[in-house]
């Protein structure tokens, strides 16, 4: 059943949506995250995007692993359920916890050492399954909790607070997501609210694995002029290859199909994602064609950002499972226990 | 010769025999077509699968007892050896009793060297007969199988129409193999008879033991139970010898769990990428509400403690099945032992207790699987079911399983949405009953019912602390709840000398049961009073403390090298661990009555000697 | 008011005080600063930090304790609190001891519901001042710190020179430092000499306490053991609180191992993936015959468990060092606990023991590290050296270290390849000296010294088998290996009553050690007669029996819930469970004499009432 | 210090190598695999590679996880150090031995469900340190040892002896390798040594990590007609793109540098790959490239086979760690150990 919680307060221009909910709703504990932080950032569009596509609060569920962008969830949506596990392996909570209820809004939130270090097994399987999840990874090159070592995507050349320089090529969440076969992938920026939103809501329409990678700075450890994850740098190198605009069902403007240098990709919730390419060479829709762009950008010492592929896919772990339309956890016992007299029936077997 | 003599005297139905042939050649299903033969004969029977890690090519042995009385754990008596396997043909006839019988391939000729001048040999030119009465040469292969069982039918007297009646029912689909396999068993047989005196001293003749019993490995049986406990969600990674469980788990659903009109699954099984991923899968789907195991045997849960702790300090219910095998490490994947106690009471860094239960047969593996996710959900918290590779890969004859249809799940405290919705607040971890038990809710069920699990410190309320006071709080209360399932785990099963106070105890558990109970017979009968009890759940409960405190020498008998029984008796009851004498055979077979009585005699024997001098 | 006049009473060099701070703010520094003064003065001192699992903005805390008897277990009793944190303030304030002092910032007006009748009120307005006399807004932060430090001096009598000097040597490289944070100082110490009457009775005074001694963490120690022991390669996964013992290992060998011509490295830190692939490291450089470890916490134990089975079985020096923090799973990782015990001793499944190391401070972290090489590879199994946050991460102050360059590492077993050469043929798990302990060989060596390491069921020959004798001729010597350790590992330290029979003793561990000394000296000058075992090493040695043998009563101290050193001492010494009473803290801050009295002293009331009635 | 083993037997025919030693002095102990199984193949290939380049037996350390696969170690080289691990954690093992000793020639066998699922984490990161090793993946689709369950390469559709079908996209461990930068990518099949064993060879001596995936059918569990993992279809679908030829440093024929069409690639030893491209359009030197056309062939529902990519790489884990030239093991305890006076000195600064 549905129940719409009351707002705590009612701020003048903060119109509330169709549930009646403001942002505020949306929100969660006090952040206890450094000041300054990306993370906090990604908090805030998550609000936004919650907000706007109307989410029932109690309906999302929440995870994470252990860093500090895993301990974001804590600061969204403090009616929903979270579930803070253990380092690098969100995604096997995930996985289950969707297999018994797919009636659940997921979003996974973690970081680049839980998902590429410690998860990188986990990361890999849960998009092979094609668990359908919004999966953030709040990318900023190190492990922010433990005080700055380097993470799996640390800049080759980059240097630690303490010093040490990092030799081994970073792992580029988004390559390895393509190469896997993810059928929602886009990276974006912290700092950037007006791009990460709406790939944030397309995401969270996306049925299936939608992996978006946050370049988001860690301030504290990681924000100096060299690093590719800081302010200064992600500012001047990250180009914008795809503007997203996302449209919910509801308020979906049939008229504006296929307008000029717009591509529109039906989701199969009915909502419509609309892409407006940057660069008219980038086709969000050909994987080979997008692994190739982004060889070339990387090599022109550019991040390329925006909603970089997407597929239209149904076929999510359920759909490969063919399991029941209705959530697992929904079936009464009754429909689940075969009874005395199967058992009966069955021992003559045993004979 | 006297041991001769006694052989050659009737031993009808009180024998065990063994088959070493070669793995990955269908002697398989020969065997079990032998075992479930004796039992069709209302015979008590059991068998026992001694396999290699292996696929195909290494020896491999099966191996059958009958038992008149009933005691059918294993015995390594062999009246009867059927040699079949040229590799371990040295070693198969030295193994055969002295005054037995060696049955063999006699298309090529036995070596000198392995004659024995005090057990009789059975020639028979299986390989021979086969090729002339067989075409194809994988058929000759099966069939040689087949045409030993015929062999034994004639030996051991076991009842041809029986034998027919299974052929018939296995192929009915496809009865040319009803008649050629038919075929081999006659070839067997006829031969048998016609060169040698049939049937044998030892040998078989129908009996009426069986009629309420049913033939059944223990992972299919805990597989059925986990479906009629209503489990939805299954996550496993591969690992013998639990692989059995899921497998069976996915037969029963694919026939219980199907919507007829979609045929889409109302269960959801993950082959996870690893031991680690199933454990959390397991808990994702418990936190949303479902009923959801792990199988998995020793590596699995040393890879699994993680999240066990997780699970612990969050309160989330869980059931791991443990199929215990041989270790340390990799071990010996395909012998059995009882090795894994220690690890799973106390699994995962930081101070923990786990909740854990060690059926005897497959009967307790279908009813102790229900009470496990009952468990599991009543007290919020990781539940073992330990089973090993004895029970739950061999087959098993056990009364007939039985389910009361008013049975409905313990899922514990659960707060419903209306509850919810009638409730003032909500807090995860509030000792609301006094009973350390507390509420909790099922995501998405209502706003109200919102909160953080998390493995991180917290207090009653479900709040992140780095308070000492809140934290301790929470980790008291977890440890009462924890103690106080000893009063809701299968209580233990007592067997008591009548009328006279026993000064000697037996504890054990598991599969030991059965080898337990034949060796105290047996000294029951040569007069020495010995009480038993069979302990069934973890944590003990008042019983178990009572019975130890009861008897003077208490011998603890279990399958694994550092009496690992006996070291969580010595922490979970008053008894101090220098009263309790261990008894460990960990050798990887399954455990048998001379094991024991070996065990016991010695200190039997000083106590006459000290109470003499 | 009783206390107070109590506390207006001169205490110099006995009392505790605590700084609340926001973390991140430069507060840390400023508070060694302290910290090193007094010791530097030779005064008996220590400091504990309690500090979040957060890298900014939330309260931290900093506690020193100055005591001349040399009692530095820490302190509850805060004679001052340096209340820095309105976040904290009334927390603050509450904590202090009636009849103490609380200093705090003026610069915004204490808010009445926070003030106290029994303390006294030290307001300086540290914000305003700073902004006065400093610019940039970062150096204001800063200096606010710098300045309590100068109100301090004064309060508390602290030599200036002393703190002059320190800030001379920190900043020599820029002098611009040392004028401005030195201004800070004399600022607060001005202010307070100006406002207050300086000294305040609670005071220090010169001593000449640590002319032998020195001040470092744990975890720096433990680092420094692993560059003195020739270890070569350390694999690590980040975890709080054992990031420092590999921060340590990095920096002396940047210092002591790089060689001078080429600048390249003679180690190599590896920074696994997680915490299995650090252990896989470990296993495969020891392999090779370096000398390998791993620093790490409960956590990351718990996910090494299959790889700590697997150096057991296959007998694979390596060295674990387990950094506790409080469980279980996440836990609280910047609060300490003994909570490992169990986990450690038994890792993995199956039948598994494992040698381990119980420092009591960063003088045995360094000793013991040393001593882990040489019993991990003598023994060719796995080493734990059991640390904590509170020993590794805080500054202690303790006696110099010392080196004998005579000593060369234990190798144990390891033919070289003359030997191989020379050899007729080698066995890698033979029993050739029957002390249980095999021959090995470094791979390369020799073609003759090759093997099969595994997991997997293997006989004396290093074969792989599935025979039960064969495994079992194999596991039974390595279980009469490691209990061959317990007379090699440190001997426990005691101590007894002299000339008398003391009926009570105290078995403890660790750095629980400190709070335990403090306590039986309390009670021995109460007249109870108390002895004290510290054991130092795992299996226990004969020592340990006896002394809980010759005890009627015996309390045994430790930081975990469930007693888990209790419980080895239940599982592993003649001593019934009974006979030992639990005496247990658990709440993560490190222990003090109170939790021991606090769990001591009813039973001994108990025991006077008895004898009284 | 170099041992020359005594050759058990001097067979007709075996010609010895520049030891002395003919093939049969590379064996080991009795294979206890299915007969047919290409894992034996793959064992045999190895032999022959050993043998062909001269390799001392008791240089040569052996390491695998566990399954069919990884029981080979056992079959071969029976003077070399053997490492039969755990389950999916051989690369770590590997990694830790490396580092303590460069001076071995390191050969990893492996499974695909070794590799792919419980150890692809392992995997990708032992890419990314590129550890100098020959990492054999023995590909077969299924776990072989548990009795046939699928495997992360199983392909789609393929069916289980159990009946069971296949839905989840597969890994594949060459492009995924490609992906993380793996500097030596080849793929052969257990069936064709004469492709096999140059790439084995060339990979034992390319410096860093060199991956082989080799498709090696289960005769027990997967090969049956469908399974792009069965003889059958390897024999129709396999395409060689690539010829690799191998010359060691001593036996190379200096003349006959990049005549038509062949390409060679000096390997750091001094040795020489040459490369015969038997498709035109393929550069097993442009990883984009080699990217592309794989993704084209599968396409075609062709395996492309052969060194697929090469890259001369120095910077392998001791050059990214910059340890000192000699293997650690080697250097005497007394230049590792500070000693007491240091020990005075540093503590001065403890004061
Ligand atoms: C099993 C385990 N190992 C190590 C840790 C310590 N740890 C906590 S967070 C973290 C890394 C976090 O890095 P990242 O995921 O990038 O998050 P960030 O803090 O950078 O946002 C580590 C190593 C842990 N909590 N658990
Ligand atoms: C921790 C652990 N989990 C599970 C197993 C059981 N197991 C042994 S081999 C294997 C899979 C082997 O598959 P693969 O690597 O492809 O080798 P193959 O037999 O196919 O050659 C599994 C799951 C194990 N030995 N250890
Ligand atoms: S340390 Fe870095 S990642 Fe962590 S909260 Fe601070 S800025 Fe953010
Ligand atoms: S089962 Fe398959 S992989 Fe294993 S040995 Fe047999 S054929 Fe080879
Ligand atoms: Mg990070
Ligand atoms: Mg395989």
């Amino acid at each position: 059943m549905t129940y719409i919680a009351k707002p705590v307060a009612r701020h003048p221009g903060m119109r509330p949506n169709a549930l009646g909910l403001t942002p505020r709703d949306y929100e969660g504990a006090m952040s206890t995250l450094c000041a300054g932080c990306g993370h906090d950032s990604v908090t805030a569009a998550l609000i936004q995007a919650f907000y706007e596509l109307d989410v029932q609060p109690h309906r999302v569920a929440k995870l994470s692993g252990i860093g500090c962008s895993s301990k974001t969830p804590a600061y969204f949506v403090k009616e929903a359920h979270g579930f803070n596990s253990v380092h690098g392996r969100m995604p096997s909570i995930a996985a289950g916890a969707n297999a018994a209820n797919q009636s659940m809004l997921y979003v996974g939130i973690s970081g680049d050492g839980d998902s590429l270090s410690i998860g990188l097994g986990q990361l890999c399987h849960v998009i092979r399954r094609n668990v359908n999840m919004l999966y953030v990874l709040e990318n900023n090159g190190v492990y922010g909790l433990t005080k700055g070592q380097f993470s799996a995507s640390a800049d080759v050349g980059s240097k630690s607070k303490s010093g040490d320089v990092n030799r081994q090529e970073p792992i580029d969440p988004v390559n390895l997501a393509l190469s896997l076969g993810a059928t929602f992938v886009a990276r974006s920026f912290s700092g950037d609210k007006r791009q990460l939103v709406p790939i944030l809501k397309a995401g969270m329409s996306h049925k299936g694995f939608a992996l978006v990678d946050v370049i988001s700075p860690c301030v504290t450890f990681n924000n100096h002029e060299e690093s590719t994850k800081s302010y200064s740098y992600t500012r001047s190198a990250v180009q914008e290859v795809v503007e997203t605009d996302f449209i919910p069902l509801r308020r979906e403007i049939t008229t504006d199909y296929e307008e000029g240098g717009v591509r529109s990709v039906k989701l199969h919730d009915g909502s419509t994602v609309k892409l407006r390419k940057v660069d008219q060479d980038f086709d969000p829709t050909n994987r080979g064609g997008v692994l190739e762009y982004l060889r070339a950008s990387r090599a022109r010492g550019e991040v390329a950002t925006g909603l970089l592929y997407i597929e239209k896919s149904d076929a999510d772990l359920h759909v490969l499972e063919n399991t029941v339309d209705v959530p697992l956890v929904g079936l009464p016992y009754e429909v689940l226990c075969p009874g005395s007299a199967a058992l009966e029936e069955l021992q003559k077997e045993w004979w | 010769m006297g041991i001769v003599a006694q052989l050659n005297q009737d031993r009808i139905n009180d024998f065990a025999l063994r088959v070493g042939t070669v793995n990955g050649t269908g002697s398989a299903s020969a065997n079990s077509l032998l075992l479930q033969a004796l039992f069709r004969m209302g015979i008590p029977v059991s068998g026992k699968n001694v396999f290699p890690s292996n696929i195909q090519g290494l020896p491999t042995w099966y191996e059958i007892r009958v038992n008149r009385d009933g005691y059918t754990a294993r015995s390594p008596d062999f009246a009867l050896m059927v040699a079949m396997n040229p590799q371990s043909l040295k070693q198969d006839i030295a193994e055969v009793q002295s005054g037995g019988w060696v049955l063999y391939d006699s298309s090529k000729e036995l070596g000198e060297e392995l004659l024995r001048e005090d057990v009789t040999f059975l020639g028979i030119p299986l390989a021979r007969m086969c090729a002339e009465s067989f075409k194809k040469a994988r058929e000759r292969i099966l069939m040689k199988n087949i045409a030993y069982v015929g062999a034994l039918v004639a030996l051991l007297d076991i009842d041809m129409d029986v034998v027919k009646g299974m052929l018939e029912e296995k192929f009915s689909h496809k009865p040319a193999l009803i008649e050629s396999n038919f075929r081999a068993i006659r070839m067997g047989a006829d031969y048998a008879r016609e060169h040698w005196a049939c049937p044998l001293p030892v040998r078989v003749r129908r009996m009426d033991a069986n009629r309420d019993k049913v033939m059944i490995t223990g992972n299919a049986a805990t597989g059925l139970g986990c479906v009629y406990a209503g489990a939805t969600v299954g996550a496993w990674y591969p690992i013998t010898p639990s692989t059995g469980v899921m497998d069976a788990f996915k037969e029963w659903c694919e026939r219980f769990r199907v919507d007829p009109e979609t045929g889409k699954k109302r269960y959801c099984i993950l082959q996870a990428e690893d031991e680690l991923a199933a454990a959390g899968m397991v808990l994702g789907a418990n936190w949303m509400g479902a009923r959801a195991f792990t199988p998995t045997s020793g590596p699995g849960i040393s890879l699994m403690s993680e999240f066990i702790g997780l699970a612990y300090y969050a309160e989330v219910p869980s059931v791991f099945v443990d199929v215990q095998r041989t270790g340390p490490s990799t071990g010996m994947p395909t012998r059995t032992q009882q090795c894994d106690l220690i690890l799973t009471a106390y699994a995962s860094h930081g101070d923990t207790k786990h909740i854990a239960l060690y059926p005897a047969d497959p009967k307790e593996c279908f009813e102790f699987a229900v009470a496990a996710f009952d468990l599991a959900e009543r007290f919020q918290t990781p539940v073992f079911l330990m089973s090993d590779l004895d029970i739950g890969m061999n087959d098993w004859v056990i009364p007939r399983l039985a389910w009361d249809d008013a049975y409905r799940p313990d899922r514990g405290k659960v707060l419903s949405a209306e509850e919810l919705e009638k409730a003032k607040s909500f807090f995860r971890y509030l000792d609301v009953d006094g009973d350390g038990i507390p509420y909790r809710t099922l995501p998405g069920e209502h706003p109200r019912g919102a909160y953080f699990t998390r493995g991180s410190g917290h207090d009653k309320y479900g709040r992140y602390t780095e308070d000492d006071e809140a934290y301790v709080e929470v980790v008291d209360r977890i440890a009462r709840k924890i103690a106080s399932a000893a009063n809701h785990v299968p209580a233990p099963e007592i067997h008591r000398v009548e009328g006279r106070k026993a000064p000697y105890g037996i504890v054990s558990l598991g599969g030991a049961h059965w080898a337990v109970l034949e060796a105290r017979d047996q000294l029951l009968a040569e007069g020495v009073d010995v009480d038993y009890l069979r302990v069934r759940g973890f944590p003990f409960g008042a019983e178990v403390d009572r019975f130890l405190a009861e008897h003077e020498t208490v011998f603890v008998v279990e399958q694994n090298r550092d009496g690992q029984l006996r070291m969580l008796l010595a922490l979970e009851t008053p008894c101090p661990r220098t009263k309790m004498i261990p008894v460990n055979y960990y050798g990887g077979q399954p455990l048998s009555k001379g094991h024991v009585l070996g065990g016991i005699r010695p200190v039997l024997e000083r106590a006459k000697t000290e109470v003499a001098s």
